[in-house]
């Protein structure tokens, strides 16, 4: 059992550390917020000139390592800054996806060019309905020939509107619950049929409602043997849902630190505001659920990096989330009621930190979704 | 003690929710239905019907245009006000100025200002806070300075809702600095439309273009819009805010949430083939907010009889505003909960009257976000919930 | 609509807070609690005298009017003193069951001697297993002729220890858990075959786990016709229900007003704790769940008074005692907490009156129960 | 950062475990199993065992005793221990009093004293708090009079638990009147058999005998002692209060609760013939509960792991107390929930060796109430939550 960074991991995060203080105060992602893309292509390619596009890959695939505890390491400082560049659906879901399922040719083929920062990728999991549970597809994979014809909605589908290429997860056999017979292809974002409906989140991340209307693609457009994909679905969504549950730990942070130094220079009824026992307390509290809340994130990236077994790694992973999303309920909500007014403009960074968690409360399964999955596993 | 409505209070109930079925017009209703913004038209044409009914100003004396109505019927009006989604009539006229102009104002304010307001010729908006003074409201600064006939009056007043909309609005405004805080502050009507002042809007982080910051420079008022006595402005003010509670707990409002959010669970799929609102540990949670909202319920009916009694309200009713925004705020979490990710679009304009893009996700629940976002004031304004406890730790318990 | 206590209200209310503060101080509850008995037999007496036995009953048995309201009135007041004397099993179950269910000849035997105060009664319910489910009945009732002969278990008999009759809920038809089939009889709490095991519960009030062993009763000892007292048993177990957490809502009361007063007094750190911010604001969420838990349960005894159908009351019931349960740990533990060390202690009023209330979370169905029960009516 | 043990920590876990399953002995597991009371030679001749293990003492430097231990295997340590339900020894000895006399006593002290606690040949109970002073520890009033090579002693303590077991007990006293409250307390160990003292029982509301007030009247003391430095006794409680919370959070012990919970849970009928295990709302609690649990099991292992590195623990571990206290007070009450009515009746009698009456309801369960009562003291002993709050303000807040 060790608590310690790597050398390498220090250096990670001072490189992020050091990234978003040169280049991502509150007024420079506000521009990039009103911008077309609602990120920066700059951003991006800094991002894999620093080699950060390589931190969720496997060295022998050219990666820096692909441990979850430098995911959380990196997610957590960019999550204070909350920066916007699509680093999770690019990078950790569809990167995480083939580096799980694809073949050595699919592998070769895109990885250096997603670490490169040449390829923007969406994967297109949820449907209307189907919630949180990553086993209802209803989207068809019809095999014809040496062809693939895909049908189906999806929904929520993150950076959606501006990938290259686009991951679809649909079913090329069994029944919309089962788990068997769920397939991921590979399909062009321009292909005819596809027809993408691009939106802003809440917190400002772009997604997508997309269409797949009779999509064809080549049956080696599949990742992997068609069928089988669930299992490294699952796998790369738990990954994903510690990547974003570390940017939390990383806001959280910060709406905490912005609400005790608002409180030191807020001055009511002649004092500032954070003389109050009252309000200290709750401050106290704030700090106690940060705590928590990074505690449990560090124990599920930790686990995910271990040689605990696939339940006991997913069990932790729902820990982590459940207990995080409790955590934004409260920290996020004290942090504006203590703000008061100004707490709830746009002017103000701290309506963006709860903006963001609140959205994170939501992906990848909600409180409520992990905490029975943690009972059930 | 007697639950049981009377036979006349049946029968009001009646009347009145056979007036709003039949006089509530159905476009406006169908967009409260569907989450649409209302325009200012349609909150004015709304407002101008209830008053043809006489049943613009429950609050007032009967003499200026009230209804004489009990309690009891003042509850059965904003249940079934509540019940069909018809709004209340904007607060800053009829429920904030108002009551201060009948209570304090000279005879000829009374004439000049009640009936524009009853009538709905004229939207108020209030100028209370400013960027220095939320929860300590009496350290504001805003002055006003005599000259001749007028106040010139010099400051910034925040948080103003819909003040883009007003054609005046009422200010608490500092006329003696050398005295108490408290002590210099003076109530002052302001036609908005006087040179020199300028209104700027503040977004909210739901997008919302609800409330603004008002700009006062060097604007003349006359005189004779001073309410009562110059430099007694907080205690009028004071005075007001501790007697006018009714429906502060928006238990309507609320009931009809919750009855929304039971029925989008139970259109809403779990994602395992069943119903959300099947789900037992989701069930027990709407049962929780609908208990706690029975309990605010009778709270409030027991305030309502204790001023029925000849009681003043008392600091007790802080109860109802921190206990009814909490429960609000506990719907909009349960709401999150049952949109999924139909909670997260960011698109505030397909709550405006003719929007024809794409719906995004289920309909309804695409503001659930934003709700969410946007009522995290409701704790904060009108007195925060932490400036409602220090009134019953000094005035109940005496700490 | 109506919220003023009527004339005969106020007068109760009165007669009882005269009683109490004569007769009730701690010190006195003290001696009656280390007594044989656990009460006093000269204020049973009282009561009687004083016609509060005669509370619960209609005025066509000779009572004062029977509406909950009076009840809530009544054990509000006995609820601030945590008065002993077992009011509520003897006069508002027993009582309220052979008021419910009792043959014409039965009343006239049995109600005049509860209201004199000549009879002690106790209502043998729960069973081994079968939690807060009232047709949850594993005790059967054989006809044999003119007799009929009772068998089984019975738990947590509320006032089983002194009682001269028992009233026992048993099964003489159908299977254990459903609603038809089960019957009350009267048992003479010395009859062959009754096996009781008196102890006194955290509360200081007395109760019993109560076996029957072939007990033989005549027939004619069934209150009403036999098999069919589930639906009475259930209105009157809503009584009790509303009775005792009347009662809870005194004892809240105290708990605050005792913990308001302390703070007051005590001295840390150089100045009175009550002077603390942070303590304030958690004595004014105490005061907050005690004005809702008064207002909830207000309502309840209101609806049981009024023109509701059965289910608006039992849901107006589980309203109540679910809300109230809340209240009760969140009121309960404070009041400890902001005492500290002398709070735990059994010297003072305070660890008593947390005592009752914690068991009252329990009696006739904790708080998760009657969410449940709410949600499914 | 790896959340695997080692090759040498597994085997190091492997052997804790061996020990324990052959050493603790069977009718003291036995009690522990069916929540009997432990009396005091019970827990002497467990602690005699580890003793003989040389496992006593895993806190104290190796020279006089210790383990010489990583923090990672005082993490296995302690959860072993937990897993079968060994007690740790009594903290008042060899975890409160021997790091202060380690730390500030003089060798002949050491000598003295500590091969006694090793051994656990002298019992010891602790003397801070006072009627007058809870969580204002320093404001207490007990004094410590010179008198030729005495100290005259005065004053009564309370809160000291187990203290009728007790052979030795170690005080703040007062012993300059005159200077700033916390600097004139001194820290005095004190032989119990001293003519002058009484023990004087104090009832908690579960009526357990477990803590006493104790009462000096004119108590003789040699001045051979007195830690350290006269007055300097509340830097030497203090600095060991901020080190000394190895296992504060008492997460072995709330685990084992939380599995009694689970198969309690498991066995218990919900009434309407399924199990209470199955019943989705309170699984979801439970599990709730032992997510809280694994969150400050991590909080600990950060803090043990900045301890390595040499770091202080610093004031973050008033985390590990409030968050430990309030977990395992929700065990408690989800136990109540689970007991139903077998929580309530009150026979302490029940749970002391070579009780013969009848068991009332499911065995285990019939503490449940009173295990509920006696625990909320957890949250006021050690530093009341709302003290520990008040240090996170203060020390990592800065506010």
């Amino acid at each position: 059992m060790d608590f310690s960074f790597t050398e390498e991991q220090q250096m990670l995060q001072d490189s992020v550390q050091k990234f978003v203080r040169d280049n991502y105060d509150f007024e420079t992602r506000r521009e990039l917020l009103a911008s077309d893309r609602g990120y920066s292509s700059e951003n991006w390619n800094l991002f894999a000139e620093l080699g950060w596009l390589t931190v969720p890959f496997r060295e022998e695939d050219g990666g820096f390592g692909g441990s979850a505890v430098d995911l959380m390491v990196m997610m957590e400082e960019l999550g204070r800054a909350m920066v916007l560049e699509p680093f999770v659906p690019t990078a950790v879901i569809a990167g995480g996806l083939i580096s799980e399922l694809g073949t050595d040719d699919q592998k070769r083929e895109l990885l250096p060019r997603i670490m490169g920062g040449e390829l923007q990728l969406a994967c297109a999991i949820s449907e209307p309905g189907s919630r949180f549970n990553l086993a209802n597809v209803a989207t068809r994979a019809e095999a014809q020939g040496e062809k693939v014809i895909l049908s189906g909605s999806k929904v929520a589908v993150l950076n959606g509107s501006h990938a290259d290429q686009l991951l679809v997860v649909a079913r090329s056999a069994g029944s919309q619950l089962e788990r068997n017979g769920i397939s991921v292809y590979l399909v062009d974002a321009g292909a005819p049929g596809v027809k993408r409906h691009g939106y802003t989140n809440v917190d400002g991340h772009g997604a997508a409602a997309i269409d797949f209307d009779a999509v064809e693609v080549s049956s080696a457009a599949c990742l992997g043997a068609p069928g089988e994909a669930y299992a490294a679905l699952e796998k790369v969504v738990d990954r994903a849902t510690v990547a974003v549950a570390s940017e939390a730990v990383g806001a959280l942070d910060s709406l905490l630190q912005k609400t005790v130094e608002y409180s030191k220079t807020r001055n009511q009824f002649g004092v500032p505001i954070g003389t109050f026992q009252a309000l200290q307390h709750r401050m106290a509290d704030m700090f106690i659920e940060c705590q928590l809340a990074r505690s449990i994130v560090m124990m599920a990236a930790m686990k995910l990096d271990s040689s605990a077994g696939d339940d006991e790694k997913a069990k932790a992973v729902s820990a982590a989330k459940s207990r995080l999303g409790r955590a934004i309920f409260k920290v996020g909500q004290e942090a504006i009621q203590l703000h008061g007014g100004i707490g709830i403009t746009d002017e103000l960074d701290v309506a963006h930190l709860f903006k963001r968690v609140t959205a994170i409360e939501t992906l990848f399964g909600n409180t409520d979704y992990h905490t029975r999955r943690f009972a059930s596993l | 003690m007697n639950a049981d409505f009377t036979k006349e209070e049946l029968a009001f109930q009646h009347e009145v929710r056979n007036f709003l079925e039949s006089e509530f017009p159905a476009d406006i209703r169908d967009k409260v239905d569907r989450n649409i913004r209302l325009s200012k038209e349609d909150i004015v044409r709304w407002q101008k019907i209830l008053n043809r009914q006489g049943w613009m100003a429950p609050n007032w004396p009967e003499e200026y245009g009230g209804t004489g109505w009990t309690p009891t019927q003042k509850y059965i009006f904003n249940q079934e006000m509540g019940r069909i989604g018809a709004p209340e009539p904007v607060a800053f006229g009829v429920k904030m100025v108002a009551p201060v102009i009948l209570a304090y104002g000279s005879e000829a304010q009374k004439q000049r200002f009640l009936p524009d307001i009853l009538e709905s010729n004229v939207w108020w908006c209030q100028g209370y806070s400013e960027p220095n003074a939320g929860s300590d409201l009496a350290s504001l600064k805003t002055t006003a300075v005599r000259d001749g006939d007028h106040y010139v009056v010099n400051g910034t007043k925040t948080w103003n809702t819909l003040g883009q909309y007003a054609d005046w609005i009422f200010c608490l405004v500092r006329t003696d600095n050398t005295a108490k805080k408290q002590e210099g502050i003076s109530f002052l009507l302001i036609d908005m439309a006087s040179p020199g002042i300028k209104v700027n809007p503040i977004v909210l982080m739901d997008g919302s273009p609800e409330v603004n910051e008002v700009v006062f420079d060097n604007v003349r008022v006359p005189i004779e819009n001073l309410i009562g006595e110059e430099n007694k402005g907080w205690t009028y003010a004071k005075v007001l805010l501790t007697h006018e509670r009714t429906n502060i707990a928006r238990v309507p409002y609320t009931k009809r949430r919750v009855n929304e959010l039971k029925s989008a669970a139970a259109s809403r799929a779990d994602g395992s083939g069943g119903s959300l609102a099947d789900d037992p540990s989701f069930a027990s949670k709407v049962a929780e907010l609908e208990i706690d909202l029975l309990a605010l319920e009778y709270a409030e009916l027991r305030t309502l009889a204790a001023v029925t009694v000849g009681k003043a309200p008392g600091p007790e009713s802080s109860i109802l505003k921190i206990v009814g925004t909490e429960v609000a705020q506990k719907a909009d979490e349960l709401f999150l909960e049952v949109a999924d990710y139909d909670a997260l679009p960011f698109v505030p304009e397909q709550f405006e009257a003719g929007f024809t893009g794409a719906a995004l996700g289920d309909g309804y629940l695409a503001s659930t976000a934003l709700d969410y976002f946007n009522h995290r004031k409701v704790s904060i304004y009108g007195g925060s919930n932490e400036i409602q406890k220090n009134i019953i730790c000094k005035a109940v318990l005496g700490l």
